[in-house]
C-alpha cells in the first residue's frame, strides 16, 4: 500500500509530499524525503515495554503500573518539570498542559535550548514573517543567517527557498541571490552567491552596522565590524536593498551565540527597517517538526509560548527563571516528566548531573541517554508515523500528520491521559485519607 | 520604628515566592498575623511560620515606621519587598530574583548578592546591594516597553547582563563591571558603570550611560568630543543612531 | 427551566420590556417547561449576546499573545472551580475568551478573519474556547483564484471557489479586507483606492468587491459579504467608504438582509487630509445609511487605553508600527492574504484618538435605525471586548458622554458633532444592537431572539430597567452589564453573579454551499495547477478535516439547496 | 568551539545508543592548520577541555573552519564543555565557547561510559 502526501515528522519544514510504501504494517520505502526524514520514518530499535526502576535496575511493568508510579512521582513533587513536547503532536501537548495544571508543574519545551531566544526577541519586536509559499513565489533575495539548511533542513531550499520556483520566481535558483552569514563555511554557504564570515559572537554589532548602512548612515560605521570590512558590509546592504522580496532565515548560529535574544531583536529591527525601502520577511528555522506546535498550543492555553510555570495555578512565564535549564541549574525542581526529548544528550553536562538527582519519568519510543537516568520509562507510538495529529510548520502553518502504520504502543496522548487519570484518583484518595 | 526580624528555619531548596515580605503588608499586622501569612514554595502554600522565624515589635504601625530585617540566606526567596512604598528592608545575606520588584518608595538594602531582576519596573525608593546583582537589574518584564521609571539602584559589586533594559527613568550606579547590553533601549534613565561592560546603550533613544572602564561601542554611535565629568575625561558618543537615538554615552578616555 | 418574571427585551419578536416568563427545554426556547426556576423578577432579561465581529482565534490572535507577554500577565486569574486559568487583557487565552464573554451575558461570537490555508489553526483555538457558540468568516479579498475569476468575469466559477473555500475552511461567510491591497503588500505596496489596479492581476478593488457580492448572492449565503474598506485608518477615507457603498447599490440580496455588512466603520469615517486636520465624517456616513437600505455596519468603537491591533490589512499595520514606533508582526499568506499585529495605546490627551473615540459613538447615534448598527469594538483593535459595557453606557447616557468629553482635548468639539447629539439609546435599541441585529445580519435563525425554537441562550442582569435611569445612573448600567446575574447557554446556567459555574462545549457554525458541478470541475483544473506550482502544501493536506470541528452546526446554502427560512 | 546539527548526527538522533550515532557525534571538526599544528595526522584523538569538563573526540579536517574555531556536532560529547549558565534568558550558550585543545592518545568514551559516571539518586 502506498500512503501519498504523508507529512514528514523530522524537522520544521514539515514536508507534506512524502510517499510511503507500507507492506504488512511495515514501512518498506520512503520516497521524496531527505536523509533525516527517511531515517525517522523508517524507524529504529524501540523500547519494548514500560519499565520502572527498582534497586537501580529498570524492570518491565504494565502500562498501568507505570502510570501509577508516574502519578506518585508527580504528586510528591512541589515543583515538577514537564519537559520536551517538540516531537509530538498538538493533541498530546494539550493533554500535557492539562497535566501541568493538575500537578502544579512547570511546562517547558525544547525551544528553550533552540529558538527560545528568538521568542524573547519576538516579544521585543514582533515577527515580520510570511508562510513559506510566499517566499517560494516571490523571494529573489534570501539570507541564511547562522543556519545551515543543507544539513539541518535539507529540502528547505528546493521546496521553499533557494531553489524553489513559483509565480514570480519561475527561473528558480538562477534568478535569486543567496547570501549566507556565518562564522564558518558550510554546505549552505558553499552554494551561496555571497558569504560573509563574521567573528563568533559579533552578530549584534554586524546587524547594527547593516541597519546604519540601510538607513544611509554609513559614515558613522567604523571601518570594520565583527571582522568584516565596512566595504563588504556596504555591498551586503546594497544587495538587501536591491531585493524585490527578501527573506531572512536564521538559526541557532545566532540564538546560541553571545547576545542571544538581542541578536534576534536586532535582526527583526533590520527587517522592519528594510520594509521602508522594499519588502522583507524573516523566519526562524525551527528544528523539531512540532516545536512550533507546542509554542502555539501553549500560547492559546496559557498566554505564553514556552517555560510556563503553573505551580501557583496561574500561568507565569519568564525564561531565565522558569525554563528547564534555569530550574535545573539552580536545583529548583524536584521531579521531571520528559516526553519526546532527550535532555540527557542535549543539555549541558552540569545540568544533566542535576537532572539525574531527581526522579525522572520518560515517555519516548526510543532508548536514549535520558533512559539511562529514568525511573519510569513509558514507550509510546511514534507521533506522525504510528499516530495522527496536528503539527505546526516553522512558518506557523498547521497540518494534520497522517498515520502510516498501526502500532501496539499507546500514543503520547493516551499515555498522558493514563497518567492524568492516575493523578486524579491518587489525589482524591489522598484527600479522603487526609479527611479521615 | 517597629523592628521585625525574619530568618529561615532551615536552608531552602525549592525557591519560595514571598511577595508579602514587605513593610506595606507587615505594618498593620500583629506578629501572629504575620506568621499566618501565606507564601508559595513550588505548588505548596506554606505559612511564613512554616519556613521562617519571626520576632520583633508588635504593631500596628504605618509602613514608613516599619523596619524589616531579613537575617540569613534569602537567595532562594523571590519577590522580597515587592511593590513596597515606605519603610526599610535590610537583608544580611543574599536575595533571590525580583527583589524590590515594582518598588515605589522606602529603602531596600542587601548585604549579600541580588539575583536577576532586582528592582524590576521600580518607580521610586532606593536599593543598595553591597555584593553583586544578577541580570536585568532595573529592567522591565518580558515584552514590556518600560523598565525602571524612577528611584535609585546602587550596586557596589558587579552587575549582570541587560542592566537597566528599557530604562525609562531613575539612576543606576554599579561600582564594578556590568555584563552585556547595559542600558539597552534606554529611554531616559542614567547608568553609571565603574568598571567595564560590553555593547552599552543598544537602541538607546534618550538618557545617559557613563562607563569608567572599557566598553565595546556599537556601530550606531557617533564619536563626539572629549568631555570632563567630575574631573575625569570621557569620550562622548551620541546614539544609538539605528533608532535615531539622542542618548549620550561616555567612555573614559583612553580606556576603550 | 423557567425564567420567572423578568423584564424581557426581545426586539426580533416585538417585545420591548414586557414582564414575562421564558421557558427552556432541551436547550431551546419552548412554550412551557418544568425544572429549575430562576427568579428574574423585575430584572433586565435579553437573549444571549451575539458578537458578529471580533477577533478571538487563529494565527494573528496567537501572534498577539506570543509577542505580548506584557499583556498576557495583565489578566491573570488562577485555575479554580470549573475554570482553567485565564491570562491576558487585549489578547486573552482561549479560556478567558469564553469566560469573559459569558460573564457579560454573551453566548455567541464570530471570529472575523481567517485565511483558508490557516483555518485549521483557527478551529483548533475555537475548539478550546469554552461555552460560546462560534463561527469564523473566511478571507477572500486578496486570493489569487478570486482575482483570476474576477479578471475573467467568471462569477459562476468564483461562486464555486467560494463554496469550495468555505468548505475547506469550515468557514461561515465571505470576509473581504482591503481587497487587492493584501496582494500588493506581497511586494511591499498597497492599492490607493477602489479603482487602483492590483499589481500583476489587472483587476481593481471595486471589481473584486462587486464580484464577491454577486457570488455571495448566487450562493444564497446566510450572511452578506463582510467588508473592511480600502484605505481604512487613513484621514479622508470617508470618500472611499461612500464610493464603495455606492458601487454595491445594485447588488440584489438573495435573502431578507443587507447586501453588504461594513465592519468597524469608525476606522473608515475619517475626514481631513492628514492627522493634523483630521476630523469626523461620521455624520456623512450615517446620513448615507439613513437614506439607503443595502448596507449595515458595526461601530468598531475605540476606547482609551490598551489595545492590540490585528488585521488582514497588512500595509495598515506597517504604518501603525512606524507611526507609534511599536513592535510589529506581519504575516503574508501565500496566494491568499497578508496580515499584521501591532500593540497600541489610545490616549485621552491625543486629539486624534479623542476624535476616533467620538466617531464610533456618532455613527451609532446618528444612524436612525439600530438594526443597521452593531455595537462592537472590533476587539481587540478598538478596545478589548470586556469593555462593551462602557460603550453601551456611553450610548445610553448623554451626561456620561459629556463628562468624558470634558476630560478630552478642547479642540475635539470642532472636529466632531458628538457634543451636540442628544440621543440616548434605550434598552430596546441596545438589545437590537447587541443581540437581534447581529444575529439577523449574520443570518443566524436561532440566535438573538427568544421566540419558540430559538436557542436557549438568555442573559439576566442585576438591574431593573423600570427603575434605573440609564442616563443618570450610567455607572450602575455599566456595572450590571459587566457581570451578568445569570448567563444561560442552551438552557444551562454557565455564569451566576459573575462566577463561571459550567463550561459546556459550544457549537461551530459553518456554511456548506453547493455550486454547479460544471463550475466546480472548471475550478478544479485551476486549483490543481495552483497546488502543483504555487502552494507550499499538497491539495490533499489543505482542507480542514472533520476532526477539527467536533460540534459543527452546518448551514446548507448554495445552488439547488432548500431555500433558507428567513429570520423573523 | 561551536556545536550544531550535522546530517549524520540528525539522521541518528533517534538511535542515540547506536554505533552510527557514536560515529556521527563524537567528532571534532577543525581547520587543516590547527590539525597540523596539533600533529593529529598519526591517528591521535583530540582532547577538548575548559572549566566545565573535558572530552575526547576524533578529529576531522574541515576546510570551512578558520584557524581557532572548532565545530562539534551537537550532543552529549559537545555538551560536556557547555556551561550551565542560561545568561538570564533560559538558553545555555552552545556556541562560541572558549576551550583548549590538544592531541591525546586517550580513547573516546562511548555513550554508556559517558553517562556511567553521572550520579543518580534513587526516587
Amino acid at each position: 500500500m502506498m500512503v501519498e502526501d504523508a507529512i514528514c515528522s523530522f524537522c520544521g519544514c514539515l514536508c507534506d509530499d512524502i510517499n510511503v510504501e507500507v507492506e504488512e504494517n511495515n514501512v518498506k520505502r520512503v520516497r521524496h524525503a531527505c536523509r533525516l526524514g527517511s531515517s525517522k520514518i523508517m524507524g529504529h530499535e524501540r523500547i519494548r515495554s514500560p519499565m520502572v526502576r527498582k534497586d537501580g535496575e529498570l524492570k518491565e511493568v504494565s502500562y498501568q503500573q507505570a502510570y501509577e508510579r508516574a502519578a506518585e512521582i508527580l504528586l510528591a513533587a512541589s515543583k515538577p518539570l514537564l519537559y520536551g513536547w517538540a516531537s509530538t503532536v498538538c493533541e498530546a501537548q494539550k493533554k500535557g498542559i492539562l497535566l501541568a495544571e493538575e500537578v502544579g508543574g512547570v511546562l517547558d519545551s525544547t525551544a528553550t535550548v533552540c529558538h527560545g531566544p528568538s521568542v524573547i526577541g519576538i516579544e521585543e519586536k514582533g515577527l515580520p514573517g510570511a508562510t513559506l509559499g510566499q517566499v517560494k513565489n516571490r523571494a529573489d533575495t534570501i539570507v541564511f543567517w547562522g543556519c545551515n539548511p543543507a544539513e539541518a533542513h535539507p529540502r528547505h531550499s528546493l521546496r521553499y527557498s533557494s531553489n524553489a520556483c513559483g509565480r514570480f520566481t519561475p527561473e528558480g535558483r538562477s534568478a535569486k541571490r543567496i547570501i549566507v552569514v556565518d562564522v564558518r563555511e558550510t554546505r549552505t554557504s558553499k552554494n551561496a552567491d555571497k558569504q560573509v564570515i563574521i567573528q563568533p559572537g559579533t552578530d549584534y554589532e554586524v546587524i547594527s552596522a547593516l541597519r546604519m548602512l540601510v538607513a544611509g548612515k554609513g559614515d558613522v560605521v567604523p571601518d570594520e565590524v565583527g571582522g568584516v570590512a565596512k566595504k563588504e558590509l556596504a555591498s551586503l546592504a546594497q544587495m538587501l536593498l536591491a531585493a524585490k522580496f527578501g527573506a531572512v532565515f536564521f538559526g541557532l548560529g545566532i540564538t546560541h551565540s553571545r547576545g542571544r535574544y538581542k541578536n534576534i531583536d536586532n535582526a527583526l529591527s533590520l527587517v522592519a527597517d528594510l520594509n521602508s525601502h522594499t519588502k522583507f520577511v524573516i523566519m526562524p528555522m525551527r528544528g523539531h517538526y512540532n516545536v512550533g506546535g507546542i509554542g502555539q498550543v501553549l500560547a492559546w492555553s496559557s498566554g505564553y509560548p514556552m517555560s510556563v510555570d503553573f505551580t501557583r495555578q496561574a500561568p507565569y512565564f519568564n525564561p531565565g527563571e522558569t525554563a528547564a535549564c534555569d530550574l535545573l541549574a539552580k536545583a529548583d525542581t524536584d521531579a521531571a516528566l520528559i516526553i519526546a526529548a532527550d535532555p540527557a544528550s542535549n543539555f549541558p553536562r552540569k545540568i544533566v548531573e542535576e537532572l539525574a538527582k531527581m526522579p525522572i519519568i520518560q515517555i519516548d519510543p526510543y532508548e536514549n541517554p535520558t533512559t539511562l537516568l529514568a525511573d519510569v520509562v513509558i514507550p509510546s507510538a511514534i507521533a506522525g508515523v504510528e499516530a495522527e495529529g496536528t503539527a505546526y510548520r516553522m512558518d506557523g502553518l498547521a497540518l494534520r500528520m497522517r498515520k502510516l502504520v498501526n502500532s501496539s504502543y499507546p500514543s503520547d496522548e493516551e499515555i498522558l491521559d493514563g497518567i492524568l487519570e492516575c493523578v486524579r484518583s491518587l489525589r482524591s484518595a489522598m484527600r479522603m485519607q487526609g479527611g479521615a | 520604628m517597629r523592628n521585625i526580624v525574619i530568618a529561615p528555619l532551615a536552608p531552602i531548596r525549592i525557591s519560595v515566592e514571598a511577595e508579602i515580605l514587605s513593610p506595606d503588608i507587615f505594618a498593620p499586622l500583629s506578629l501572629e498575623q504575620i506568621c499566618g501569612l501565606d507564601v508559595w514554595q513550588g505548588n505548596r502554600k506554606r505559612r511564613i511560620s512554616d519556613l521562617f522565624r519571626v520576632v520583633g515589635d508588635e504593631g500596628p504601625v504605618k509602613p514608613e515606621e516599619t523596619a524589616l530585617r531579613l537575617e540569613g540566606d534569602f537567595s532562594r526567596v523571590k519577590r522580597i519587598a515587592e511593590g513596597m512604598t515606605a519603610g526599610t528592608v535590610d537583608v544580611t545575606g543574599s536575595v533571590g530574583m525580583h527583589a524590590g520588584n515594582n518598588m515605589k518608595g522606602g529603602r531596600l538594602r542587601i548585604l549579600g548578592n541580588a539575583d536577576d531582576w532586582l528592582g524590576r519596573e521600580m518607580r521610586g525608593g532606593s536599593i543598595i546591594v553591597e555584593g553583586n546583582a544578577g541580570n536585568y537589574a532595573g529592567a522591565g518584564y518580558r515584552g514590556e516597553r518600560c523598565g525602571m521609571r524612577g528611584g535609585e539602584i546602587e550596586i557596589r559589586g558587579n552587575a549582570g547582563a541587560y542592566l537597566g533594559e528599557h530604562l525609562c527613568g531613575g539612576n543606576i550606579r554599579v561600582a564594578g563591571n556590568a555584563g552585556d547590553f547595559p542600558g539597552a533601549a534606554n529611554q531616559g534613565g542614567t547608568i553609571f558603570i565603574g568598571g567595564s561592560c560590553h555593547l552599552p546603550g543598544a537602541e538607546m533613544t534618550k538618557g545617559a550611560i557613563i562607563v569608567n572602564g572599557k566598553a565595546k561601542v556599537l556601530p550606531g554611535y557617533q564619536k563626539l568630543e572629549i568631555v570632563t565629568i567630575g574631573g575625569e575625561k570621557y569620550q562622548k558618543y551620541a546614539g544609538d543612531l539605528v533608532e535615531n537615538g539622542k542618548g549620550e554615552l561616555f567612555i573614559q578616555a583612553g580606556s576603550s | 427551566m423557567i425564567i420567572r418574571g423578568g423584564i424581557v427585551y426581545d426586539p426580533a419578536n416585538g417585545i420591548f420590556g414586557e414582564e414575562m416568563d421564558i421557558c427552556i427545554d432541551g436547550g431551546r426556547i419552548v412554550e412551557d417547561a418544568k425544572g429549575e426556576v430562576i427568579d428574574a423578577r423585575g430584572l433586565l432579561v435579553m437573549p444571549g449576546g451575539v458578537d458578529a465581529h471580533t477577533h478571538i482565534a487563529g494565527k494573528k490572535m496567537n501572534t498577539g499573545r506570543i509577542m505580548r507577554p506584557d499583556d498576557s500577565r495583565l489578566g491573570t486569574e488562577p485555575r479554580s472551580g470549573v475554570c482553567r486559568p485565564s491570562t491576558g487583557y487585549t489578547v486573552p487565552n482561549c479560556y478567558a475568551m469564553g469566560y469573559r464573554y459569558a460573564r457579560m451575558g454573551y453566548t455567541t461570537a464570530f471570529e472575523a478573519a481567517t485565511p483558508i490555508i490557516e483555518a485549521r489553526h483557527t478551529h483548533e483555538e475555537l475548539e478550546e474556547i469554552p461555552i460560546l457558540d462560534k463561527g469564523a468568516l473566511t478571507l477572500f479579498g486578496n486570493n489569487w483564484e478570486v482575482m483570476e475569476c474576477v479578471h475573467d468575469k467568471d462569477i459562476a466559477k468564483l461562486a464555486a471557489y467560494v463554496a469550495w473555500g468555505l468548505r475547506a475552511a469550515r468557514g461561515y461567510g465571505i470576509k473581504i479586507v482591503n481587497p487587492g491591497g493584501g496582494e500588493a503588500w506581497g511586494f511591499g505596496s498597497n492599492v490607493k483606492g477602489l479603482y487602483d489596479p492590483v499589481p500583476n492581476f489587472d483587476v481593481t478593488p471595486a471589481e473584486i468587491i462587486h464580484a464577491l457580492a454577486e457570488a455571495n448572492e448566487m450562493l444564497r449565503l446566510p450572511h452578506s459579504i463582510h467588508l473592511h474598506f480600502n484605505n481604512l485608518g487613513k484621514p479622508g477615507n470617508y470618500t472611499t467608504a461612500l464610493e464603495t457603498l455606492e458601487a454595491l447599490k445594485d447588488i440584489k440580496p438573495s435573502r431578507m438582509r443587507q447586501a453588504v455588512h461594513v465592519t468597524h466603520m469608525q476606522f473608515s469615517a475619517y475626514g481631513g487630509t492628514s492627522w493634523r486636520d483630521f476630523e469626523s465624517k461620521a455624520s456623512v456616513i450615517a446620513d448615507y445609511l439613513n437614506r439607503h437600505d443595502h448596507a449595515t455596519m458595526d461601530m468598531g468603537q475605540l476606547l482609551f487605553g490598551a489595545a492590540t491591533t490585528m488585521t488582514a490589512d497588512a500595509p495598515l499595520e506597517y504604518g501603525n508600527a512606524r507611526l507609534t514606533h511599536n513592535k510589529w508582526s506581519n504575516h503574508d499568506i501565500e496566494l491568499e492574504e497578508s496580515s499584521g499585529v501591532v500593540p497600541m495605546v489610545y490616549l485621552r490627551k491625543m486629539l486624534v484618538n479623542a476624535v476616533q473615540w467620538a466617531i464610533g459613538l456618532e455613527l451609532a447615534l446618528l444612524t436612525e435605525d439600530p438594526w443597521k448598527v452593531l455595537m462592537t469594538t472590533d476587539s481587540p483593535n478598538g478596545s478589548p471586548f470586556v469593555n462593551y459595557p462602557e460603550v453601551i453606557a456611553l450610548l445610553m447616557s448623554k451626561p456620561k458622554r459629556d463628562s468624558e468629553m470634558a476630560t478630552l482635548h478642547a479642540e475635539l468639539s470642532k472636529r466632531t458633532s458628538l457634543g451636540g447629539i442628544e440621543r440616548e439609546m434605550d434598552w430596546s435599541e441596545i438589545a437590537i444592537m447587541t443581540r437581534a441585529a447581529p444575529a439577523r445580519i449574520l443570518g443566524l435563525e436561532d440566535k438573538g431572539h427568544l421566540g419558540l425554537g430559538a436557542d436557549g441562550d438568555v442573559s439576566i442582569y442585576n438591574l431593573s430597567p423600570e427603575e434605573v435611569d440609564a442616563s443618570k445612573e450610567h455607572a450602575t448600567v455599566k456595572k450590571a452589564l459587566a457581570t451578568a446575574k445569570y448567563t444561560i447557554k442552551s438552557g444551562i446556567v454557565v455564569c451566576k453573579d459573575g462566577e463561571i459555574i459550567a463550561t459546556p462545549r459550544g457549537k461551530t457554525y459553518w456554511v456548506d454551499a453547493a455550486a454547479l458541478q460544471a463550475d466546480m470541475d472548471r475550478l478544479m483544473v485551476d486549483l490543481r495547477d495552483k497546488f502543483e506550482r504555487y502552494y507550499s502544501v499538497q491539495m490533499s493536506n489543505y482542507a480542514v478535516q472533520d476532526v477539527y470541528v467536533t460540534n459543527p452546526k452546518v448551514i446548507k446554502a448554495g445552488l439547488g439547496a432548500e431555500p433558507l427560512k428567513e429570520v423573523a | 568551539m561551536i556545536s550544531g546539527r550535522t546530517l549524520a548526527q540528525g539522521a541518528n538522533c533517534e538511535s542515540k545508543m547506536s554505533e552510527d550515532f557514536f560515529k556521527a557525534a563524537s567528532s571534532c571538526h577543525l581547520s587543516k592548520e590547527d590539525y597540523d599544528l596539533l600533529g593529529l595526522s598519526d591517528g591521535k584523538n583530540i582532547l577538548l577541555k575548559n572549566e566545565f569538563g573535558k572530552t575526547v573526540l576524533s578529529p576531522r579536517v574541515d576546510d570551512g573552519l578558520r584557524k581557532g574555531i572548532v565545530f562539534v556536532p551537537m550532543g552529549p560529547w559537545a555538551n560536556i564543555l557547555i556551561g550551565p549558565d542560561t545568561g538570564g534568558c533560559g538558553t545555555p550558550q552552545f556556541k562560541g565557547v572558549e576551550i583548549d585543545i590538544e592531541a591525546t592518545n586517550s580513547p573516546i568514551m562511548d555513550i554508556r561510559e559517558l553517562f556511567g559516571s553521572v550520579q543518580r539518586a534513587e526516587a
